[in-house]
Formats: C-alpha cells, structure tokens, sequence
C-alpha cells in the first residue's frame, strides 16, 4: 500500500495547477476546468485520510460521505456556471471573465 | 474464473514462477478467456442480424460464402481489411484514432463483470451494476470525439445528436437499473441473480423491465430511436469520415451493445442462469442464460427491422415527458408498496434465500400495483392518439378547405 | 480473490480491451493500399471546399437536455447507496430516500412547465 | 515500496491525473482540454480504487466522464469564437509564483508530519462498504440533513442553470 504522504502529494500538486489555471488562463471555461481539478484534488485528500484513519469499532464515514457531496457540489457549479458563460456570451461575444463586468458597482 | 486463477496460480509457483508474475499471468489468461466470448460472439452476431434483417424483409440474406452464408462475416473482414484508411486532412489525428478503439473497448469492458454461470465469470465486483453503467458512458464520450476529431459539420452534428439522446435515455436506464439493485440490495449481479431464485424481478416490475428495454434500445441507436444512420438526414452520421477497419469498429461495437444489452437484461430481470436443472452442469447454466439473453435479442432485431424511425423532437419528448416521470413513478410506488410489505412482514427482507413460496404475496402485490399502472398508462396513450388523430383531421379540413378556396 | 486482485482483473482487461480493436487496424495498415491525394482526404461535404468553421452554432437544446441529464446522474450518486441499503432500512431512512426523488422531480416539473424539455 | 500491482497502479494513475492536469492548463483548443481534464480525473478515480472506495471511483466516471464531459464540450461548442482568443494566459509569471509557492507549503505541510512520525503508515484492514454508506446517509444520526440538503442544491442548481440558459428569444 502506498503510504498516506504520496497521495497528499500528488493532490497538493493537482491542487496548485488547478490554483495556476484558475489566475493564468484567459478563457471562462479553462477556469471552470482547473476549478474541477482543485475539486478533485480536495476529494482525493478526503478519501485518502478516510482510508487511513483509525476506524477503531465504530465505522467512520465522514471522509467517503464527504467525497459524495462535494462530487455533488462540484456537478452544481458545473452546470450553472457553463450556463452563466453560455449565456454570457450570448449576450457579449465573449468568454473572458474580466470583459464582464455587468455585475459591477 | 476464480477456481481457474487459484488453479493455474499454484501451478505455476509450483514451477517455480515468482508469487507476483504467477498470479498477473493468471490473471492475464483469465482476461483472455472471458473477453474471447464477446470477440467471438461479435463475429457471429453480424451474420444473425443480418440474417435476421433479410428473413423480416422477406430476402434470403448472406448465402454464398460457406455453409448458410455463415463465413459471410470473415469474407467482409477480408474486405474491410484490403481498404484503404482515409485520414481527413484537417482531423486531429490523435483522437480521430482513438475513438473507435474506445468505443469498441467500452463494449468488452462490460463482459468482465458478466457472470456466464454461478461458477464462471470474471470478476464479482461489489459496484457491478454501477461499473456497466459507467463504462457505457465512455462510449459516448467516444462518438463525440469521433464526431469532433473528424473536422466536419455532418459528423459534429451527428455526433451531437447521438450523444444527447444517449444521455437522455440514461436517466430512465439507470432509473429502471434501480429497481433489481434494491430488490436484491446489492449491485452485484451475481447476487442480483441469485436473488432471483425464488422469483424473477421481471415478475415484481414488468414496468421497470419494459423501460429497461427500451432505453437500452435507444442507447444502442436502434430503430425507432436510430439516429446514428440517420442517412437521409446526417448523411451517415458522427463516423462519416471513417473508412475501413476503422468504420468497421464502430459497427462492431453496435453490434456487440446489442447483444451485451440483452445478456445484460437476462441476468437483471430473467434470472440469468436459472431454470430447469441448471444446477446440474455449468454448461446447462451457461446455455439457460444464453437462451434468454439470445431471445431477448431476437426481440429487438424484430423491433429494429419493423419500427420507422422518430424525428429527434418526437425521441426526446418520449423519453422526457413520458420514460423518465414512469420510470421515476415506478420506483417510488414499488419501493414504497416492498417497504411497507416489509415492515408488515409480508415480504422477505432479504429475497437471497427467499423460496418461491415466500414471494407469492410480494409478487401478486406488486404486479397489481404494476398492472394498474399500465392499464393508467394505456387509457392516457388512447386519449392522446385519439386527440392527435382529430387534430390531423382539422388540420386537414383546413387544408382542403384553403385549396378549395 | 480479495478486492484489490478484482480489480487488477478489471485494470488488465481495461489494458486488453483496446489491444482487441487495434489488432485488426494494425493488420489492415500492413495490408492496405496507400495512395492518397488531396481530394480524398478533403473533408467529405458536397464535393466543395467547406466553408467558414466547423463549429458551428449550436442550439442551447443540446446543453439543456445535458444539463438535466447531469443533475439525474449526480443523483444516483446517493440513490445506488440507498437501494443498496433498501432491505435493511427503517422506515424513516425509506421517507429520506423518497424526499429526495421527490424534490429532484420537482425540478423535473419546472423545466417541464417552462418548456425546457421540447425540442426547439 | 517494492514492485507490486499497488505500486504500478499508483505510478500509472500519476502519470494520468498530472499529465491530464498539466494538458488541462497547457493546451490551446478547449476540446483538448476537456480531454485531458477527463484523463486527469480517470487517474483520480483509480486513487479512489486503490484506496477501497470502489464505488467513488464508479460514481466519478459515470458524474465526470459520463455526464461533466459532455456538458463542457457541448458548453465549449455553444462558445464557440473561444478558439480564437490569440494569448491563452494572463499575469503568467504571477501566477506561476503563486502556484509553485503554493505547492511548496503543501507539499511542506505534507512531509513534516513523516519526520515527526505522525502519519499513519499503514491503513487499517476493515473499511465501509457501500451498503455502510447508504445506511449511514438515511440514519438519523447519520448524514439524513446534508443528504436532503444536497437534493435542494441539485434542485436549485437545475431550476437555476435552467432559468440562466434557457434563451428568451427562441
């Protein structure tokens, strides 16, 4: 079995290219790619230390049942926020975050 | 092929193999002996269907090469082979290459949790009927790379056509899915099947098999829901560019869904390997379930070969407005009717070891629940072609009555 | 067989599944006659030149249907679980899985009152 | 670690769910990209198997590539002038810093604990099956609320990502 650190490992380095696509890359939907990868790295930190954790007599399922939610999460901000670029774009013609400003004071 | 593994395992670190390598190769061998099935059914399937195909149409079919055509497939093989392989231009190579090695792929995958009999199959996974499910789901990640690889406007909007309604008949599969997993409570489909021993869940929902049906149909893109060769309106569809082999795959895929989605409703809803004596011989079970699964795809060869085709407003407004609000209805109703059954005890908790005997009362209860259900189904269905027919018929009144004009 | 060896089968046959399609592809390749010219491998559209991106606009439809698709998919998230656990459930444990459905038709309901289901 | 089948699926679920993440930051055509975003996450469902949840890795192919896929690349088709943004990146040197510092402190925080011997090197023998997971999501004293809960958001999120997209025109 791999020890625990690799897969934290692994997810810290999910996590920071996430974290780069997400301030570097121009397109809307790029950014909402990299979001996914932070998720992801998030839920492979989840499952990770649920396998690992003692579980003693009583079953422990915070860290599975987490997983499971933010999985859901993850689905939610996918769905509205390709719906918010679709519609975005409709309106503008665009695809980058700093051209829309509607929302702004 | 679980005795097989331990078998051939201990063989070979008796031999003196290392522990590690004796079991990979074990494991390999079994990989081989369970994926052979599919890829030497697969051959065979195509001479069926088109066999099947001719009879329906009133034709002979394939006749000339060997006995009753039956070589007809290695002849086109020879022929696919000696083809030469266009690449459009303008395709991105790397995925235009790979779509339909995953699609094919997608199909095999599934046999590998298929249990042929109580005693031989790949594996038992824990997550079974989920793992099909999955795996299908590449297939149409498949036909849209196909589509978009291909640079062209016909096999991109074919390829968006083919995936919606794939993904829109997804929701009442999976649905329906639902049913023999809580039934059984468990998704593997070795103890979905054994749980069938007293009754077959075909039995406790007709319902949720007829919609099991029907969306595995149109996952398969066959007629009425055939999209996929929609010639006069896609040209060919999302694989248009492809030529050869290549072409070939797809088709080979199709073909083998087809077969796999039957195999698959055998064992969720027929009882898989039971039936008289099967318990005598492996073989007798391997050869029950292969009748069922084989009758269950004679079925939709006929409906294929008899049905026209739906435009895609008409797919999609079946399978929103009427597929996924039944499917979903019959859930709650044959969960709520089993749970309160349950706690009244009159239904088994675990239908594992429950005896023909003991599912009577279930079994009457939710075909009743069932029946009404159909019989509520039916009245509406006639209602609405009654009202369909009257407005075609003012629709043309007007008309005659505009060119009497 | 435990269950990291299960799934050592699935990951060998995960490796041999696509070798199975790409056999035949690979013979044909030694096989097939090579002659390509421009005009073949132009993309296959009315025998002209094609015009102007294949992207082309697509309707919204498409995302729509796949955006409903996905929130009934996340949901088996959740509901393959509670089936799973369906015989050993007390009621309460049943009326929480049937408030789920129920809610998720709700959205079902909507999307159908607001004809986000037909085809336009 | 020696050679094993743990071992070897680590390494190839590695490669798949860093390379996909790099094609996922690197790559020009947004297709591509949902591609390599799929590869990656492919790679995330093989760490949920090698780490006994199964069904995870299950529901992370069916909810990913099954259904996350094909609503990107609908998304991406629907957007489609998104190609023709010339500069793929903004502030990239910025970004990069941060990036890079960022995995530093994690992978900082990651080790230290190996030092001091706080992490466990082994996991224990038992874990929950899905079954555990069902009963524990209807239990009273279990995940009952979230799990309504979530059935509100998907709700919401439908009827609001339905609202958002639907186009008034048509």
């Amino acid at each position: 079995m791999a020890p625990l650190w690799m897969y934290l490992a692994v997810a810290a380095a999910l996590f920071s290219l996430g974290v780069f696509g997400v301030l570097a890359r121009r397109n809307a939907v790029a950014v909402l790619m990299s979001v996914e990868l932070m998720l992801n790295a998030v839920n492979i930190n989840l499952v990770a230390f649920w396998r690992y954790s003692e579980t003693g007599t009583d079953l422990l399922l915070n860290g599975y049942a987490f997983t499971a939610f933010v999985l859901i999460v993850a689905a939610a901000e996918a769905a509205v926020g390709l719906a918010i670029i679709i519609t975005v774009y409709r309106n503008r013609r665009s695809v980058i975050p700093e051209e829309a400003r509607a929302l702004k004071g | 092929m679980d005795e097989l593994c331990t078998g051939l395992c201990s063989v070979l670190v008796e031999a003196g193999a290392d522990a590690g390598l004796a079991q990979f190769l074990s494991l390999l061998v079994g990989v081989l002996l369970v994926s052979g099935v599919p890829l030497i059914t697969v051959i065979l399937l195509i001479w069926i269907e088109r066999k099947v195909a001719a009879r329906i149409q009133d034709r002979i079919g394939p006749n000339r090469v060997g006995p009753v055509g039956l070589l007809q497939t290695i002849a086109d093989m020879i022929k696919l082979l000696s083809k030469e392989d266009i690449t459009p231009a303008a395709a991105d190579r790397v995925l235009y290459n790979a779509a339909p090695l995953v699609s094919f792929a997608s199909v095999v995958l599934i046999w590998a949790v298929i249990p042929f009999t109580p005693f031989h199959y790949g594996v038992d996974l824990e997550i079974g009927a989920l793992y099909f499910v999955a795996i299908a789901s590449f297939g149409a990640l498949a036909i849209m790379v196909a589509g978009w690889a291909s640079n062209n406007k016909y096999a991109l909007l074919g390829a968006f056509r083919v995936v919606s309604l794939l993904v829109s008949y997804e929701v009442p599969l999976v649905f329906a899915l639902l049913l023999p997993v809580l039934l059984a409570g468990s998704m593997s489909l070795l103890d979905i099947v054994n749980a069938q021993t007293g009754m077959w869940f075909v039995a406790l929902s007709p319902l949720a098999f007829v919609i099991f049906y029907i969306s595995s149909q149109a996952e398969t893109g066959r007629a009425p829901f055939d999209l996929i060769e929609a010639e006069s309106e896609l040209v060919a569809g999302f694989n248009i560019e492809y030529s050869g082999m290549k072409f070939g795959m797809f088709f080979a895929a199709e073909f083998l869904h087809v077969f796999t989605n039957g195999i698959l409703m055998a064992l969720l809803f027929f009882g898989g390997w039971m039936g008289p004596l099967y318990y005598e011989s492996p073989l007798i079970a391997f050869a029950w379930l292969g009748a069922k699964g084989g009758l269950i795809y004679f079925t939709t060869l006929w409906l294929r070969n008899t049905v026209p085709r739906l435009r895609i407003d008409q797919i999609m407004a079946f399978n929103w407005k009427f597929l996924v609000p039944l499917s979903i209805a019959n859930v709650i109703l044959i969960s709520l009717a089993l749970k309160i059954m349950q706690e009244l005890g009159w239904a088994p908790r675990d239908l594992m070891g429950a005896s023909f005997g003991q599912m009577l009362p279930t079994t009457f209860i939710l075909l009743v629940i069932n029946g009404f259900m159909i019989l509520y189904l039916l009245g509406m269905m006639r209602k609405r072609g009654r009202e369909a027919r009257r407005e075609s018929q003012i629709a043309q009144a007007s008309l005659a009555q505009a060119a009497a004009d | 067989m435990n269950v990291l060896n299960e799934w050592a089968f699935i990951g060998i046959f995960a490796v041999m599944a696509p070798v199975f399609p790409a056999l035949p592809i690979v013979i044909a390749w030694l096989f097939r006659p090579r002659k390509p010219n421009a005009l073949k491998s132009s993309t296959y559209e009315c025998g002209v030149e094609t015009i102007g991106d294949t992207w082309v606009q697509f309707r919204v439809q498409y995302y729509i249907y796949g955006l409903i698709f996905l929130v009934f998919d996340v949901e088996m998230v959740f509901l393959f679980p509670w089936a799973v656990a369906y015989n050993e459930m007390s009621l309460f444990g049943f009326v929480a899985g049937f408030l789920f459905i129920f809610l998720l038709t709700d959205a079902l309901f909507y999307a159908w009152k607001k004809n986000a289901l037909d085809w336009k | 670690m020696e050679l094993n089948a743990i071992t070897i699926g680590f390494v190839v679920f590695t490669i798949f769910t860093l390379g996909g993440g790099i094609g996922v930051v690197t790559t020009r055509n947004l297709f591509q990209g949902t591609i390599w975003l799929m590869v990656s996450l492919f790679g995330v469902a093989g760490y949920f198997v090698l780490l006994s949840a199964p069904f995870l890795a299950a529901v992370q192919v069916l909810v990913y590539i099954g259904a996350i896929a094909i609503l990107i690349t609908f998304a991406v088709m629907l957007t489609r002038s998104v190609t023709r943004i010339k500069e793929r990146y903004i502030r990239i040197l910025p970004s990069f810093i941060v990036s890079l510092a960022l995995f530093l402190i994690l992978l900082f925080g990651v080790t230290v604990p190996i030092f001091s011997g706080h992490l466990p090197e082994s996991a224990p023998e038992y874990v929950a099956s899905t079954r555990d997971l069902g009963a524990a999501l209807v239990d009273e004293n279990g995940y009952v609320v979230p799990f309504l809960l979530a059935s509100v958001l998907l709700t919401a999120a439908m009827i609001g990502a339905i609202f958002i997209a639907r186009d008034e025109s048509a």
